[in-house]
């Protein structure tokens, strides 16, 4: 149940953050936006990984390795969340240096004022 | 209002592919394939205690190359970016930047926290194979170190020459290693040049926690360098 | 147990997806742009908090240090030269 | 062999070490990368090398130590070792090319340049779809750096916009590919695709599915589709050429075999999709970039759109088996080496406009090179793009699927326009600037050298690719066919002096004949001679051009080589691939006019419309095999045989010039060169009707929806001769008149052929014959006199028969020739066509072209009077014969008209004979001097005897009666009733047919020029609809994606 909640948490975090991206004007609000939706996208890659009723995979004393294939989750969506967090801070970074390089050229963070390339 | 209207009704079709998703998702009962494999083989094979830090360091461990790189590139690009402008427009007439001083509590509190929060840094890599946590966690610490530096003395100018030292060295062997696993072991990262030694000591686990703690370095490293390069810019 | 795990999870969700709407809308910027900001980093303590519900502990640590710490300076520290920009230009 | 994992870790460790270099030691850190860049390529290459050898098979590489899907694992195979050798080389040469770029920017821009190469490589190489993201996203954050290389005022803006989307993209992907393992436990793609059959239940599959959607259509969306591409279409404009380079060729190459990979685990189902989103990408993509102005932009479309054709490509691999990577390789290859040459190439440019590129005017190896690159973007011969589409549309016709085919030749046929377009403009329009182009090359080598590079790629592509294809197609590489590289070597040679250039063209054509003249039958030897001999005759003229005439030799040799290449063709490859030749050599030919330009656009546009009809033909014939003996189009199914017909006659009825697609011709053979009108009007032209010829034997009569097919023929040939001739008449254009002649002139050939009888054909080949030599000899003569006048309108000129008496011998001849009067060779044809008219059942039609014999009559007389008799204007005065090489041909052609006249047996006897096969009733009979047939018998000497005599006697008499005749003063208008309001009205001959324009000029109203031109608007206007969906707002891109994506997935409908 907590990972069916998770996921559909993961996925409304989604929608909203896409939702913010796709009508906020403001350069950052959309970057904001953006992180919102990478936050949901890692709840639902862990959630779906989730077991009900097993423990971390991080054996000791508590889950010999004899047991550990029926007491620890799936690690490896744990894995490449780790890998996905890191992209997304790198992209924000990325997008952030572009709204502070964008500011400094035009004086303004909406959106709708660099449309100079068209058609 | 209309872009409101469509941005609704766009998100509501994906929204309904995302519930389908939803409605068909199923628990795994069992581990699947994949995961038996890395629980039953994980400690036994690369004796690492996290098998987290297992699959991250070793079975995709060039994921994690890629992921290191993609903090790199992310880092180069701030810095590219960001200390462009600097070069070509000094403003030598301008006197020197002034700030309000930082408050006596903040620096003196620095000084104290700073050895400490790197110390907690390097142990957190350093146990990845054992704890949660590893060289992400710890690369973000030390940063965090860094930030808390550059908070107390806005107009301290880190030594980017150190900090790119440190992230290259820290690649170098990083993908040193990695070869090294592809001469002497199994293949490109593999743990195994080191011995697998007793689950659940510090040195243990072949080379993971070697190169988790570079990675750790090169993180860190790239994260401060990201701060560095936006506190250096110019208030506009 | 479960249920109180389950209600508390709800509950947990219920607050991130508050935060996240606080996060995405409303109009405005510079203070509102920090508010939006800040709610976005709450989104990402929320997340950490779950991922430790989830047996995730790793995770937890990373998006705490990174998602909710780090990148929540990284916005301030564009934020603040920005709306020092705006300042001036005005 | 080394590993291909040092692809990766040299890229990164070289990446790293440049972070050890202090930024003051950039003139090192710049060596280092290129020697990274050159290792990757290296060992790409070696890679290529040993699997295409056969010294190395594929592998798979463990990392870790562990076998997958429990570690990461990488493939190389042939595919591989391509498609990262196309990246590192464009990596290494964009690098090279970026030098200064690089240098200012700092040890920071190289590394990320390295990474970025490395990532590319990377998702051709993984087998893991995670850790293909996880390159993906490394690409991207590359590309947002690299875009910021360029200098650009909009660089910035257009890579935020990119990274918007991106985030949304990667959004979807990671979601699917969570799922996906979800659903299969696995992340290997390899591990995927076997996993999915076993799938347990119909829940477990649909969730898979939907996992799959949002994978593929995530990494689709990385191909830049049509709508959801206006993110990538800022940075083709905005950022460095050498990264756009990157960008078309290597970005594209990578994401679509990730999209190919990902096909593997889709399996059939998903098939349907990617085809439909290739096509309607490929088509919209070149519609959007007809109308643009902006050269990179322009690129960026048409990346766009060639990207799209390779993904419908990999969606057809259901009928395309194992030709599926043969097909998607040539296109993909193609595209690529002449995307990332075009993109080099207009880094040495200053201006971003279409019309600036005549800054390359003039110098032939930036020329060269863009022609290189526009031929194998446009699928021509030898490059592999040609093989591709061949094979395509072969296999497409072969499973029925015509829509497809036709989209396919539609899009195709719009990209050539914007090409060919764009290349007219760099030969023919004003350089806007002063030696900008010079200044380029002599300071930045390391700028030109990827260039030529990229030429000698294609080059080499080409021949890789004839290879492949004579083994597929069981026949020898068409790269070297002799005569291809005979007219290939003109290339090499053009640094000659025109005089030796010329010697050698000649002896080529002689030689080839000589040598080849045992092989023709009796109809392709009226052909061979015609193409080989004729051509060096009408070759003769050109002696008259003095200097180097740069260019000239390679295109007319092009064009024989494509001629006689198209007799000797058996087979229906080896005959379309001769078309193709000798279509663009004849463009460049006729481009080569002064104001040619648009002649030469619509000439070759309808051009390739034949040939692409042409091959359609060929390919349903074919019915999946991918060629067929030409004999055997006589063994067509029968559903297909009318329509095959159908496609195949409107084809070769373009090269002829039929009524309703005759519009390029009075411009393309007006405006050619004096030499060259000859060639293109008294040669070129045959080759249309060879090919009639080829197809009437063969296929014979057909009939569709119960009309009898020939009989259509008949009457477009009957209105093709009266309308053809009705406009000439009213030309003021000496050389326009004869080239609307020639449409006219055509119309008869044509209807001699549809007659379908032993008469008709004989006819056809008489005015095949006749035709050839009084319209070289008018053209000539004409060119001549244009030469020396200055000008082609007729009424500027008058009374030169005394100052080129040469000249007017020749067009005397040659009216009377074409007139068919008596006694002359056109009278033979005549008597040969009246007899064959008497023999058929088709009146109506007939009468028709009756008329068109006095018409005909009005322009000829025009011709001699307006311009040799009359008063000879004040500034001609001094006007001299036209220059020895251009009246030798002539004198010649006069010879062989008369010879023709009395001896036709000499020709025709032989072909008569040869018709008997194929129409063994109503032959002529031969004896002696005399011709007879069922309706009457034709003595050519005694005719020229009596004709002789008689006008000897007229002659004689008109002197004598006119001794005291008075010459009319030539300002004087009193005898006319025009009022004169403009200055040529003062002149008789202007408007010299008023009375007829206004009986029946509306038989000429332009109503097909009309016709086509909405046509060109109607494409114009739907690509300016589609330019307005692009309003530059990163956001509403980001809306079209999503919107494409909910698109999708309804129409998938899962």
């Amino acid at each position: 149940m907590i990972a069916q909640l998770s996921i559909a948490t993961g996925f409304l975090l989604i929608l909203i953050g896409l939702y913010g991206a796709l009508i906020q004007r403001n350069i950052l609000r959309m970057i904001v936006a953006f992180t919102v939706a990478d936050t949901g996208v890692n709840i639902v890659i862990v959630a779906v990984g989730f077991m009900a009723g097993r423990t971390a995979p991080i054996l000791d004393a508590a889950v010999p390795v004899a047991d550990a294939a029926a007491r620890i989750i799936d690690p490896l969506p744990q894995a490449l969340v780790l890998t996905a967090i890191v992209i997304g801070l790198g992209t924000t970074a990325l997008m952030l240096a572009y709204a502070f390089k964008l500011y400094e050229k035009r004086r303004t963070l909406d959106i709708d004022k660099f449309t100079d390339l068209r058609g | 209002m209309v872009k409101r209207f469509l941005a609704l009704l766009l998100l509501a079709g994906l929204g309904g592919i995302f519930a389908s998703l939803l409605a068909g998702y199923i628990p795994d009962a069992e581990l699947n394939l994949t995961a038996r494999y890395y629980a039953d083989h994980a400690a036994g094979d690369l004796g690492a205690a996290n098998i987290v830090t297992a699959i991250i360091v070793t079975y995709r461990g060039l994921d994690t190359l890629g992921e290191v790189t993609v903090l790199f590139l992310a880092a180069s690009i701030v810095g590219l970016v960001l200390t462009h402008r600097q070069k070509h427009d000094p403003r030598p007439g301008q006197p020197a930047r002034t700030r309000a001083p930082v408050g006596e509590l903040l620096t003196t509190g620095t000084r104290f926290l700073v050895p400490l929060i790197l110390l907690l840094g390097v142990y957190v890599f350093m146990n990845g194979h054992l704890t949660p946590g590893g060289g992400f966690q710890g690369g973000a610490i030390i940063a965090s170190g860094i930030l808390l530096l550059l908070l107390a003395d806005p107009l301290k100018h880190f030594s980017h020459g150190l900090i790119s030292a440190v992230e290259s060295l820290a690649g170098l062997f990083y993908i040193l290693l990695g070869l090294v696993g592809l001469v002497l072991a199994g293949g490109f990262l593999d743990n195994r040049i080191l011995p697998a030694g007793e689950l659940g000591a510090l040195i243990s686990a072949g080379a993971i926690p070697l190169i988790y703690s570079l990675i750790g370095l090169k993180v860190g490293a790239e994260f401060s360098s990201m701060l560095a390069s936006l506190s250096e810019t110019e208030e506009l | 147990m479960n249920i109180l795990m389950t209600a508390m999870t709800g509950l947990l969700c219920l607050a991130m997806l508050g935060s996240a709407w606080v996060a995405v809308t409303g109009k405005g910027s510079g203070q509102r742009v920090s508010i939006a900001i800040l709610a976005s980093g709450l989104v990402s303590l929320f997340a950490s908090v779950l991922f430790l519900i989830l047996a995730a502990p790793d995770v937890a640590m990373t998006e705490a240090a990174i998602g909710s710490g780090l990148t929540t300076f990284l916005f301030f520290f564009v934020l603040s030269r920005v709306r020092a920009g705006r300042q001036d230009g005005s | 062999m080394t590993s291909p994992l040092y692809i990766i870790a040299v890229a990164l460790a070289a990446a790293f070490l440049l972070g050890l270099l202090r930024e003051q030691w950039r003139s090192l850190a710049y060596p280092v990368t290129l020697a990274a860049l050159a290792f990757m390529s290296w060992l790409s290459a070696s890679w290529l090398w040993a699997l295409a050898s056969g010294s190395a098979s594929p592998v798979d590489i463990y990392t870790a130590g562990t076998a997958p899907p429990f570690a990461i694992n990488l493939r190389m195979a042939l595919p591989e070792a391509v498609l990262t050798l196309l990246i590192n080389l464009t990596g290494l040469f964009s690098a090279l090319y970026l030098k200064s770029a690089l240098l200012a920017r700092g040890r920071r821009g190289m590394a990320v340049l390295l990474v970025a190469i490395m990532a590319l490589s990377g998702i051709v190489l993984t087998r893991d779809i995670f850790n293909l993201f996880v390159f993906l996203e490394l690409v991207v954050i590359a590309t947002g750096g690299l875009v910021l290389l360029s200098d650009h005022a909009h660089a910035l803006s257009a890579g935020f916009k990119y990274l918007v989307v991106s985030q949304v993209i990667s959004i979807l992907l990671l979601i699917g590919i969570i799922f996906a393992y979800h659903a299969t436990g696995t992340l290997n793609i390899d591990g995927m695709a076997e996993a999915v059959p076993g799938l347990q239940n119909a829940g477990a599959s649909q969730a898979f599915e939907l996992a799959f959607f949002l994978m593929f259509i995530a990494l689709v969306a990385e191909l830049k589709p049509f709508p959801a591409n206006g993110w990538a279409l800022d940075i083709y404009e905005a950022a460095h050429p050498a990264f756009s380079a990157i960008f078309s060729a290597g970005a594209g190459t990578a994401a679509l075999y990730a999209v190919d990979k990902l096909l593997l685990i889709g399996g059939p189902a998903w098939l349907d999709m990617a085809t439909g989103v290739g096509i309607v990408t490929f088509v919209a993509g070149n519609l959007l970039a007809l109308p643009q102005s902006n050269d990179r932009r322009l690129l960026g479309y048409s990346s766009v759109a060639q990207i799209g054709l390779i993904l419908a490509v990999l969606g057809q691999r259901d009928i395309l088996g194992e030709d599926t990577y043969f097909i998607a390789g040539g296109l993909l290859l193609s595209h690529a080496v002449a995307k990332a040459g075009l993109f080099w190439l207009s880094g040495l440019l200053a201006g971003r406009q279409l019309v600036d590129w005549a800054d390359l005017r003039e110098r032939p190896m930036p020329v060269f090179a863009f022609v290189t690159f526009a031929a194998m973007l446009s699928g021509l011969p030898p490059f592999p793009g040609f093989y591709a589409k061949w094979e395509l549309v072969h296999h497409l016709a072969g499973s029925g699927r015509l829509v497809l085919l036709a989209l396919v030749l539609f899009g195709a046929l719009i990209e050539a326009g914007y090409l060919f377009r764009w290349f007219g403009y760099i030969l023919k329009r004003e350089p806007p600037g002063e030696a900008d182009f010079c200044r380029v090359i002599f300071d930045k080598p390391h700028r030109v050298l990827p260039v030529m590079v990229a030429v000698a790629a294609g080059w080499a592509l080409a021949f890789v690719w004839g290879e492949l294809a004579s083994s597929l197609l069981g026949r020898s590489n068409l790269l070297l066919a002799l005569p291809l590289l005979f007219a290939l070597s003109f290339l090499l040679l053009d640094w000659l002096p025109a005089w030796v250039k010329n010697s050698l063209a000649i002896a080529g054509l002689v030689a080839f004949f000589a040598a080849t003249w045992t092989d023709y039958d009796a109809l392709r030897m009226i052909f061979a001679i015609i193409f080989t001999l004729g051509g060096a005759l009408t070759l003769l003229a050109s002696y008259h051009v003095h200097g180097r005439r740069v260019g000239f030799y390679p295109a007319a040799m092009l064009m024989f080589a494509g001629m006689v290449m198209l007799i000797r063709a058996d087979t229906s490859f080896d005959f379309f691939a001769a078309w193709e030749l000798l279509t663009v050599g004849s463009y460049f030919l006729i481009l080569r006019g002064k104001h040619s330009e648009p002649h030469a656009l619509s000439y070759i546009l309808f051009s390739l419309g034949g040939a692409f009809l042409i091959m359609a033909g060929f390919a349903i014939a074919a019915q999946g095999a991918p060629q067929f003996a030409l004999a055997s189009l006589a063994h067509v199914a029968a559903p297909f045989a009318p329509w095959v017909f159908l496609l195949l006659a409107i084809g070769f009825m373009t090269k002829t010039a039929a009524i309703g697609l005759h519009i390029w011709l009075p411009g393309a053979h007006a405006e050619a060169e004096t030499d060259v009108s000859p060639m293109v009007s008294g040669i070129l032209l045959k080759a249309g009707l060879y090919g009639l010829m080829v197809l009437l034997l063969a296929m014979g009569k057909q009939q569709l929806y119960g009309i009898e097919l020939t009989h259509v023929l008949l009457w477009v040939a009957a209105l093709t001769a009266l309308l053809g001739n009705l406009m000439a008449v009213f030309q003021e254009d000496a050389k326009r008149l004869l080239a609307y002649s020639s449409i006219g002139q055509m119309g008869y050939a044509l209807f001699g052929l549809a007659l379908m009888n032993h008469l008709g054909w004989l006819m056809a080949l008489v005015f095949v014959i006749n035709h050839y030599i009084y319209k070289a000899m008018l053209f000539l003569a004409v060119g001549g006199v244009a030469k020396r006048t200055g000008t082609r309108e007729m009424y500027r000129m008058g009374g030169l028969i005394r100052l080129m008496p040469l000249s007017f011998i020749a067009v005397l001849v040659g009216i009377i020739a074409v007139s068919g009067v008596p006694p002359l060779s056109g009278f033979g044809g005549r008597w040969v066509f009246y007899n064959a008219i008497l023999a058929s059942d088709y009146r109506l039609p007939m009468v028709v072209l009756f008329l068109a014999g006095p018409i005909a009559f009005l322009y000829l007389f025009r011709l001699i009077y307006t311009i040799f008799l009359g008063q000879l204007k004040d500034e001609l005065r001094r006007v001299k014969e036209a220059p020895f090489w251009i009246v030798l041909p002539q004198m010649i052609y006069v010879a062989l008209l008369i010879a023709f006249a009395v001896v036709p047996g000499l020709a025709l006897h032989r072909v008569d004979t040869y018709l008997n096969q194929f129409f063994p009733e109503g032959g002529l009979s031969w004896a002696g001097g005399e011709i007879t047939s069922n309706y009457g018998y034709w003595n050519p000497v005694a005719i020229m005897i009596i004709v002789g005599v008689i006008f000897c006697t007229v002659f004689a008499w008109l002197l004598f009666v006119n001794r005291r005749a008075q010459p009319v003063k030539q300002f004087n208008i009193v005898f006319s009733a025009e009022r004169p309001f403009r200055p040529e009205t003062t002149h008789f001959a202007w408007n010299f047919f008023a009375p007829y324009r206004k009986a029946l000029g509306f038989l000429t109203q332009p109503l097909v020029t009309i016709f086509w031109t909405t046509v060109t608007d109607l494409l114009h206007t739907a690509g300016d609809l589609g330019r307005r969906l692009y309003n530059g707002n990163g956001q509403t891109y980001a809306f079209h994606f999503l919107a494409f994506v909910v698109i999708v997935f309804f129409l998938v409908g899962l």
